[in-house]
């Protein structure tokens, strides 16, 4: 339907999914069935869907990459793995589980989430959601066609020079990782643009920012923190890429480059990113908790402030994780004692959780469980952290099996443990089945078991003085049982895991069905039903208070929240626009039609990042490369070219 | 600033000897220079006069106790910066010099946002030129060009690069060596400072910037603003040797004294700008809530509207065919030996850990072979002589004499008897 | 109910991990760190006991306030079945908060004091050091330098004596990627940096040997790469340091002597004897090698057994390392092993 | 009353000036490229600490062609800057000259620019100050060169009579971005071409 003003007064309206406007907006949005609309849909929740499974599945392959170290180290001196198996092995674990699972998997929830929370249709750029969700699959199936080749990343995430340059690293590896990551930042940049307008801009009526979500908070949070650190990593990555292919001299000190810099463009991003890849995760503890403990969250203000406060922090800090490079006195003391500052918005949090149970009503589910055990195996993260920002006892702690044992409490501790409480949360949302709960206390009770069996005493391991990174090991340094326990709790906690996939493909078909709240859940989502239609909500409501399903019983809100009744929006795909303080309608907003664009321009990318690592063996590469440049402006071009439709083209223009 | 003490205090303590032993002056004498009591005392008598009319007319509506106490602390952070031995210990420290100018910048600038002072300084004018300025930012050319001066984009612009320009070392030296550039200096300084805050402050009630983006503006200006520090931390090479000699007289190096201006100027500015970002968020989400509440109030249009275990088999199974070889010696002992002599750096052992050598031949099936280095009839008492002789047998071959012992031999022996 | 079980397990595992940490630090552990020997390690090792300390106080006073939380305030209801739990509105809750923040702020406080303390007091060592060691990392071996006039400096590998009771300068490079040299019971720890030369001290205040290895991932025999510190009483040390000052024996046996000859031949490219034409300085000094405990960095006891297996072999002990596998006669091992064993 | 439908005040439809979302995506485009080129450039003065006067050529770079390359890309903004002005008050034709202007000045820009690399001695591979140069200037240009593409094909669209004095977008987001590679040749012109100058 043609846009046929400039402007309109939209009406307000009652309705149900059931009445004529809904099968109406069911038409206008409903993505095309089969291969077609696979590769063109926009639908917000058809994508954040595959970002976790996609995310899931890089989970699973990390996963088992992580057990075959752990057999390799489960005794001294085994001999499974040579050595550069075992490179490839660790840092293709360490590179899938902080870049292709830990953020794409809560990109996944805040995609499928934040229209739904937000009172909205989709997320304010949807061909650009398709887009990075695109990006990252291919950036992923880009890296690990390397491993495919046997020419995996064999530096670690953390890719230290001179080590990965050409002189030491000849093979194509690192330019893989390089170039991988350089297309993966890609999508990181676009999809946190894509968080960052939606949640500014297209949210219901009355959500002031005051009454955002904290998962909201999170993602918002952190999508200004990629935005601004992620140009850094790729940055570092490209120059790598140059060092290596085209002679610059950047890094290598034969002629005047600085290996530290690496270092400092690495750390500048990735100590941001650790806040990236935990704080959407609280802002889902942060959603959920309150909803189990049957009241709000305690602090809302100041949980969010923490949020920002923790994020703005992790720019200031990156050096603290140079502390042994030989940083001057004065800087070690400084960075130390500014380290532990981050401490405190942490532990604003963790209080705030705590005081949530302590003032609510804990209803024991699952998902309660993973939430609740969050906190504890956050705290042990976090203390860990603490030890490790201390300079002179870090000297000691650094590079050994202590840091490994922190950095997984951060990332299973908070990050999966957040996910998983979200998805038996959030599962039936997404199916409309429930999870049972019979097989989640076992999946609950062995990943929690395993995971502490596994990780827990690998602090001890890195007290006693095991580095990280070694293939193997002696068997006189009184490290044997503690890596066999070690091996036993993460096969443990696989098997966790494992029974968790088979509680999804169990209850996708013999769940109890749910209602469209079957937490009783307070915010937006739970106001829909379970799965959601495709427009989401038939009329936009408009909102009142924090808690619009709750504000009755709970005496908030100033005026009434309304679900049912609100602003009908049916010429053509539309939704409201916003201002960003207090969400008072602003525009109305045309959606884009399903679009080949996204998946076009992703391939048009593709076939360039190929052509540029084509070049290690064939000068070809760069005709390949200048290709996909050119695929990609035309796909570009076609993708903005002005559409009446999305009232980009002045109306009277050939009327 | 707590750091701030603490690191000077610990500069003290790693080099107790060093302060004041530099021979010269090293003093906390006051720089009580004429101009600046001159002009910090202008200020302070205009403030007085036209708060006094001020008040005499509006009452304290217009320019509040806050407002007061704000212009005070802000000529006192003034004074301090600069007629106080923090403006003399500047001239030795490069360090305190940082400290004087972020005085200026993050802590007088904004006092003196809050105390509206063009508005006062207005009312200390005479009535008459009281009207023609005040009519002045009205007129067009001035209002763009006010408009323009204080955009935000301009001013944080300038913020930075007027923060950044100042450090680097030819202008610094300059401004270090004539007076006048220095003052031009501390003036940049202090303006910038002024109109960066003034941005984010509605002393006056009307907002130059919202609240969120006021976070963002303050939040990107502090981490570049951080980064020059970080630039002057991470070299071992000094880049401003006017300072060599009075860092010395503190007992601090040149280096020293520039490595701690960084921190300063990374660290403590940063949670100040941090405090900032805090403060600003926190009224932020206020504003939210009071306006949702007028919102409510004013429109009750809308309101009405909305009525593992398994897998670790297969390194330590070796030793379990221990019986029948258990006449010639022990066999576990025998399996410890074998790792412990090296055995497994040149044979391949099945049931040892790592020995996978490629050098001597593999000992597989050890206990079915017919011969014991292609001379010897495989029977334990010939390996066991092989074991503790072998050049003796066989001279010049490969295999070393290790010095192992009859009953080592035997154990060793008894576990090769165990490949079957 | 099982869910107290659960972290009371968590609770239960550190104190466990408490327990075994006493039991265990008695222990021959070499690389233990939480336990030292000489006045850098030292207040390290009380800063870290006592971060650790304050790590598991608060690891078990949080996961109590979960379990007690959720014990004394669970639901009589099980959800979703049947009836739901009533909102409640009960306040309070913020002054976890502030408790929660004033506690922290103690605790960081308290850290920060200790940490900048401990900082300052390592900073420099104790001394003047008489003695500089310079160390250079390569892939991967230590190359050790004693400083010195020309006729005092000499150069070992991989084993680094030192007086005891004496504080010892560390002048670290490297001569390809990233390292860090790393002596736990020692509280050495320090990068090796490409262009850059890295300064650090040790000391040890009772003789021993202490294992050190290479903390930074360096590439395929990362590791492989370690080290021992060997802390001698001063004039056992100074009989060892002049005892490395020497040049290598003239072989007397016979075999030795034939050893000798395609050692030269064979290994002299790429190692130095001092007082013989090898003088290769890619792999590492060799005129003493039997004073050292070790070969192949720490990675095998030098017995007659390991020393032959490595020179047969260097590849199937450390695959990737720099030594190549040379192709080698029975006769000729035996030599070049004999030979070496002279070099004491 | 409940069932009876109400209306709402009047709210534009569509892509409208800065309540286009596009323009707040530019925004976080901007933002990003910024923070990209703050690192780049902090690299040059990582690189410029840790070498101190040594890092430079020995011949420090001149202004000869860099000034006046300035000037032009200044002119430029100018340009698209009067061009969308002339949109704002529904001038097609000011819009299309502006454009024009503009893409023309920009690869009237990069053609000087190209000269300049011609006349270094050194080249990329030559040591890290090299390096440096040729990178950051190189993104630039990249930069420089995607903008005119935008101008060129804004100029297309103009011309082809999509855009008039409310539906104009696209315009305006594309000059927003204009504006923000000139500004960023500013601060690397004063890094490469003045602080060399400012005694270190």
């Amino acid at each position: 339907m043609a846009v046929t003003e400039y402007d309109r007064a939209p009406l307000v309206e009652e309705s149900t999914t059931d009445s004529p406007l809904a099968r109406k907006l069911e038409a206008l949005w409903e993505t095309e069935p089969g291969i077609v609309g696979f590769f063109t849909t926009v639908d917000h929740k058809k994508i954040g869907i595959r970002y976790i499974v996609t995310a899931f599945a890089f989970l699973v392959v990390g996963g088992l990459e992580a057990l075959v170290m752990r057999i390799q180290l489960a005794r001294p001196n085994m001999t499974l793995l040579t050595p550069e198996q075992y490179d490839q092995l660790f840092s293709m674990h360490g590179l899938t589980m902080i870049f292709l699972y830990a953020l794409p998997i809560l990109s996944g929830f805040s995609n499928y989430l934040f229209p739904l929370l937000l009172g909205s249709r989709d997320m304010a750029f949807p061909r650009l959601n398709a887009f990075s969700y695109w990006v990252y699959l291919a950036s992923g199936i880009f890296i690990y066609a390397s491993f495919a080749m046997g020419h995996g990343a064999n530096d670690g995430w953390f890719n230290y020079v001179p080590y990965a340059l050409k002189a030491y690293n000849p093979g194509p590896n690192m330019d893989f990782y390089a170039l991988g990551m350089v297309f993966l930042g890609i999508s990181t940049t676009v999809g946190s643009a894509n968080f960052i307008v939606t949640a500014f801009r297209t949210r219901a009526p009355g959500m002031s920012i005051n009454r955002l979500p904290i998962m909201t908070w999170g993602t918002l949070t952190v999508s200004f923190g990629n935005l601004f650190a992620v140009p850094s990593v790729s940055l570092a990555f490209f120059l790598l890429w140059m060092d290596r292919q085209l002679g610059t001299h950047f890094y290598d000190t034969t002629a005047d480059g600085q290996p530290l810099l690496w270092q400092h463009l690495f750390w500048m991003f990735a100590h941001p990113w650790v806040y990236v890849i935990v704080l959407p995760a609280m802002g889902m503890v942060s959603d959920g908790l309150p909803t189990f403990c049957r009241r709000p969250l305690v602090g809302y203000t100041a949980v969010v402030l923490s949020t920002v406060a923790t994020m703005v922090l992790g720019f200031g800090v990156w050096l603290h994780h140079m502390f042994a490079t030989g940083l001057p006195f004065l800087a070690l003391s400084f960075f130390s004692g500014s380290s532990f500052i981050i401490t405190i918005p942490s532990a604003v949090a963790v209080f705030a959780w705590i005081a949530t149970i302590w003032t609510g009503r804990p209803v024991i589910t699952t998902a309660f469980l993973y939430f609740a055990s969050f906190i504890a195996m956050f705290t042990i993260g976090g203390v860990s952290g603490v030890m490790t920002a201390s300079v002179p006892a870090d000297f000691q702690l650094t590079d050994t099996y202590f840091v490994v044992a922190h950095i997984h409490y951060v990332l299973i501790g908070i990050n999966l443990f957040g996910v998983l409480g979200g998805l038996y949360f959030w599962f039936p949302k997404m199916t409309g089945r429930m999870l049972s709960e019979r097989l989640g206390r076992w999946n609950f009770w062995i990943t929690f078991i395993g995971f502490n069996l596994g990780f827990l005493p690998m602090h001890l391991t890195g007290l006693f003085g095991m580095p990280r990174r070694i293939y193997t090991y002696p068997p006189d340094l009184g490290w044997n049982t503690l890596n066999l326990v070690t091996t036993v709790g993460a096969f443990m906690l696989a098997f966790g895991i494992l029974l968790l996939f088979v509680n999804i493909f169990h209850s996708l078909r013999h769940g109890r069905i749910a209602g469209p709240n079957p937490w009783d859940g307070p915010s937006l989502e739970w106001a829909v039903p379970s799965p959601p239609p495709p427009y989401n909500f038939a009329v936009i409501p408009v909102v009142a208070s924090r808690h619009p399903l709750w504000e009755k019983r709970l005496g908030e809100g100033i005026g009434e929240s309304s679900v049912a009744r609100g602003l009908v929006l049916d010429h053509g795909k539309e939704t409201i626009g916003t201002t960003v303080l207090d969400a008072q309608p602003d525009v109305i907003l045309k959606m884009p039609e399903d679009s080949w664009s996204p998946f076009t321009v992703t391939l048009g990318m593709s076939v360039g990042f190929t052509g540029l690592i084509l070049t290690y063996w064939t000068p070809y590469g760069w005709a390949a490369a200048a290709a996909g440049l050119v695929l990609t402006g035309l796909g570009v071009l076609v993708w903005l070219w002005p559409e009446r439709k999305l009232g980009q083209v002045a109306e009277h223009a050939h009327a | 600033m707590r750091k701030l003490i603490l690191t000077l205090a610990l500069a003290a303590i790693s080099d107790p000897a060093g302060a004041h032993a530099g021979g010269g002056r090293a003093d906390f004498s006051w720089s009580l220079e004429p101009w600046v009591l001159a002009s910090l005392g202008a200020a302070a008598l205009a403030y007085g006069i036209g708060l006094a009319r001020i008040r005499a007319e509006a009452g304290d509506r217009i320019v509040g106790g806050g407002n007061v106490a704000a212009f005070l602390a802000g000529l006192a952070v003034l004074f301090t910066a600069l007629a106080s031995p923090v403006d003399t210990l500047s001239d030795d420290l490069f360090s305190m010099h940082m400290v004087q100018h972020l005085l200026l910048m993050l802590v007088a600038a904004p006092l003196m946002v809050w105390s509206r002072p063009f508005l006062v300084f207005l009312w200390a004018l005479p009535r008459s030129l009281r009207r023609s300025f005040g009519r002045f930012p009205a007129r067009r050319g001035a209002a763009r060009a006010l408009n323009l001066l204080s955009h935000p984009v301009f001013v944080w612009s300038a913020f930075c690069g007027v923060f950044a320009f100042w450090h680097i070392p030819g202008p610094y030296g300059l401004a270090l060596r004539h007076e006048s550039v220095h003052i031009l200096e501390h003036a940049c300084f202090f303006a910038s400072g002024y109109a960066f805050w003034a941005v984010v402050m509605s002393p006056g009630g009307r907002r130059r910037l919202e609240y969120g983006a006021s976070v963002l503006y303050v939040g990107t200006a502090a981490v570049l603003s951080g980064l020059p520090g970080a630039l002057i931390i991470l070299t071992d090479r000094p880049f401003y040797p006017i300072h060599a000699e009075g860092a010395a007289r503190w007992g601090l190096t040149a280096l020293e004294d520039q490595h701690l201006a960084g921190l300063i100027m990374w660290i403590p500015a940063g949670f100040i700008y941090l405090a900032a970002i805090c403060i600003l968020f926190a009224l932020w989400m206020r504003e939210a809530d009071r306006r949702a509440a007028a919102f409510a109030r004013s429109m009750p249009t809308l309101a009405a509207l909305i009525a593992c275990a398994a897998l670790l088999g297969g390194c330590g199974e070796g030793t379990e065919a221990s019986s029948e070889a258990g006449g010639i010696g022990n066999v576990q002992r025998g399996a410890a030996l074998i790792s412990q002599f090296g055995c497994p750096a040149c044979h391949t052992i099945p049931g040892i850990a790592g020995a996978d050598g490629l050098v001597g031949p593999p000992l597989t099936k050890m206990g079915r072979r017919g011969y014991v280095a292609g001379v010897l009839r495989n029977t334990p008492e010939n390996m066991t002589r092989w074991i503790r002789r072998p050049q003796a047998i066989v001279p010049g071959n490969a295999m070393p004499d290790m010095g192992i012992s009859e009953d080592q031999a035997r154990d060793i022996t008894a576990y090769l008897y165990t490949l079957r | 109910m099982e869910r107290p079980g659960a972290f009371g397990l968590t609770v239960g595992l550190s104190i466990g991990l408490s327990a075994a940490l006493g039991g265990c630090t008695t222990g021959d552990l070499p690389m233990n760190y939480l336990r030292t020997f000489g006045a850098r390690g030292d207040p390290i090792t009380a800063l870290t006991w006592g971060l650790l300390v304050q790590s598991i106080v608060v690891v078990v006073l949080v996961s109590l306030a979960v379990i007690l939380g959720i014990y004394l305030r669970r639901s009589r209801f099980e959800h979703p079945e049947g009836e739901r739990e009533p909102l409640v509105r009960r306040s309070g809750g913020i002054t976890f908060i502030g408790v929660g923040i004033a506690l922290t702020l103690v605790a960081l406080l308290g850290s920060t004091v200790w940490t900048v303390a401990t900082l300052a007091a390592i900073n420099d060592p104790p001394s003047d050091p008489p003695l500089t060691i310079a160390v250079r990392g390569q892939q991967w071996w230590w190359k050790v330098t004693y400083k010195g006039s020309p006729d005092q400096q000499f150069e070992t590998a991989n084993e680094i004596h030192i007086p005891v009771g004496e504080p010892v300068r560390l002048e670290l490079t490297t001569g390809d990627v990233i390292h860090s040299f790393w002596v736990p019971s020692l509280g050495a720890r320090m990068d090796l940096i490409p262009g850059q030369t890295n300064v650090t001290w040790m000391e040890a205040n009772r003789p021993g040997i202490y294992r050190g290895q290479c903390a930074e991932y360096c590439g395929k025999q990362h590791a492989h790469m370690a080290l021992r510190v060997v802390a001698d009483p001063p004039d056992q040390f100074q009989k060892w340091r002049q005892n490395q000052l020497r040049p290598a024996a003239e072989p007397a046996a016979e075999i030795a002597a034939f050893g000798a000859e395609r050692f030269l031949l064979r290994c002299g490219a790429c190692h130095t004897v001092r007082g013989t034409p090898a003088g290769g300085g890619v792999g590492p000094d060799l005129t003493h090698l039997m004073s050292r405990g070790s070969i192949a960095a720490d990675t095998l006891p030098n017995t007659p057994g390991h020393l032959a297996g490595w020179i047969a072999d260097p590849q199937a002990i450390k695959p990737g390392n720099r030594m190549p596998k040379v192709d080698i006669s029975g006769p000729e091992l035996t030599g070049i092993r004999t030979y070496l064993e002279t070099l004491r | 009353m409940p069932s009876a439908a109400a209306r709402m005040r009047t709210l534009p439809v569509g892509s409208v000036g800065v309540r286009a979302s596009g323009w707040w995506g530019m925004m976080c485009l901007i933002g990003t490229e910024a923070a990209l080129f703050a690192y780049l450039l902090f690299s040059y003065y990582y690189f410029a600490v840790q070498f101190g006067r040594s890092f430079l050529p020995n011949e420090l770079p001149s202004v000869r062609l860099s000034g006046p390359d300035t000037l032009i890309l200044i002119l430029s903004s100018v340009a698209v800057w009067w061009g969308e002005r002339g949109i704002r008050q529904g001038s097609t034709v000011r819009l299309a000259i502006g454009l024009l202007l503009g893409s023309v000045l920009g690869a009237v820009f990069v053609g000087i620019q190209y000269l300049e690399w011609l006349d270094k001695p050194f080249v990329l591979s030559a040591d890290s100050y090299s390096s440096l140069y040729f990178t950051i200037t190189g993104f630039h240009m990249a930069h420089v060169a995607v903008g005119v593409l935008i101008l060129v094909v804004l100029l297309a669209w103009s011309v082809l009579g999509y855009f008039d004095r409310v539906r104009h977008a696209a315009v305006s987001i594309g000059a927003i971005y204009w504006h923000f590679v000139d500004a960023v040749w500013l601060a690397i012109f004063f890094t490469f071409y003045v602080t060399p100058y400012l005694g270190w």
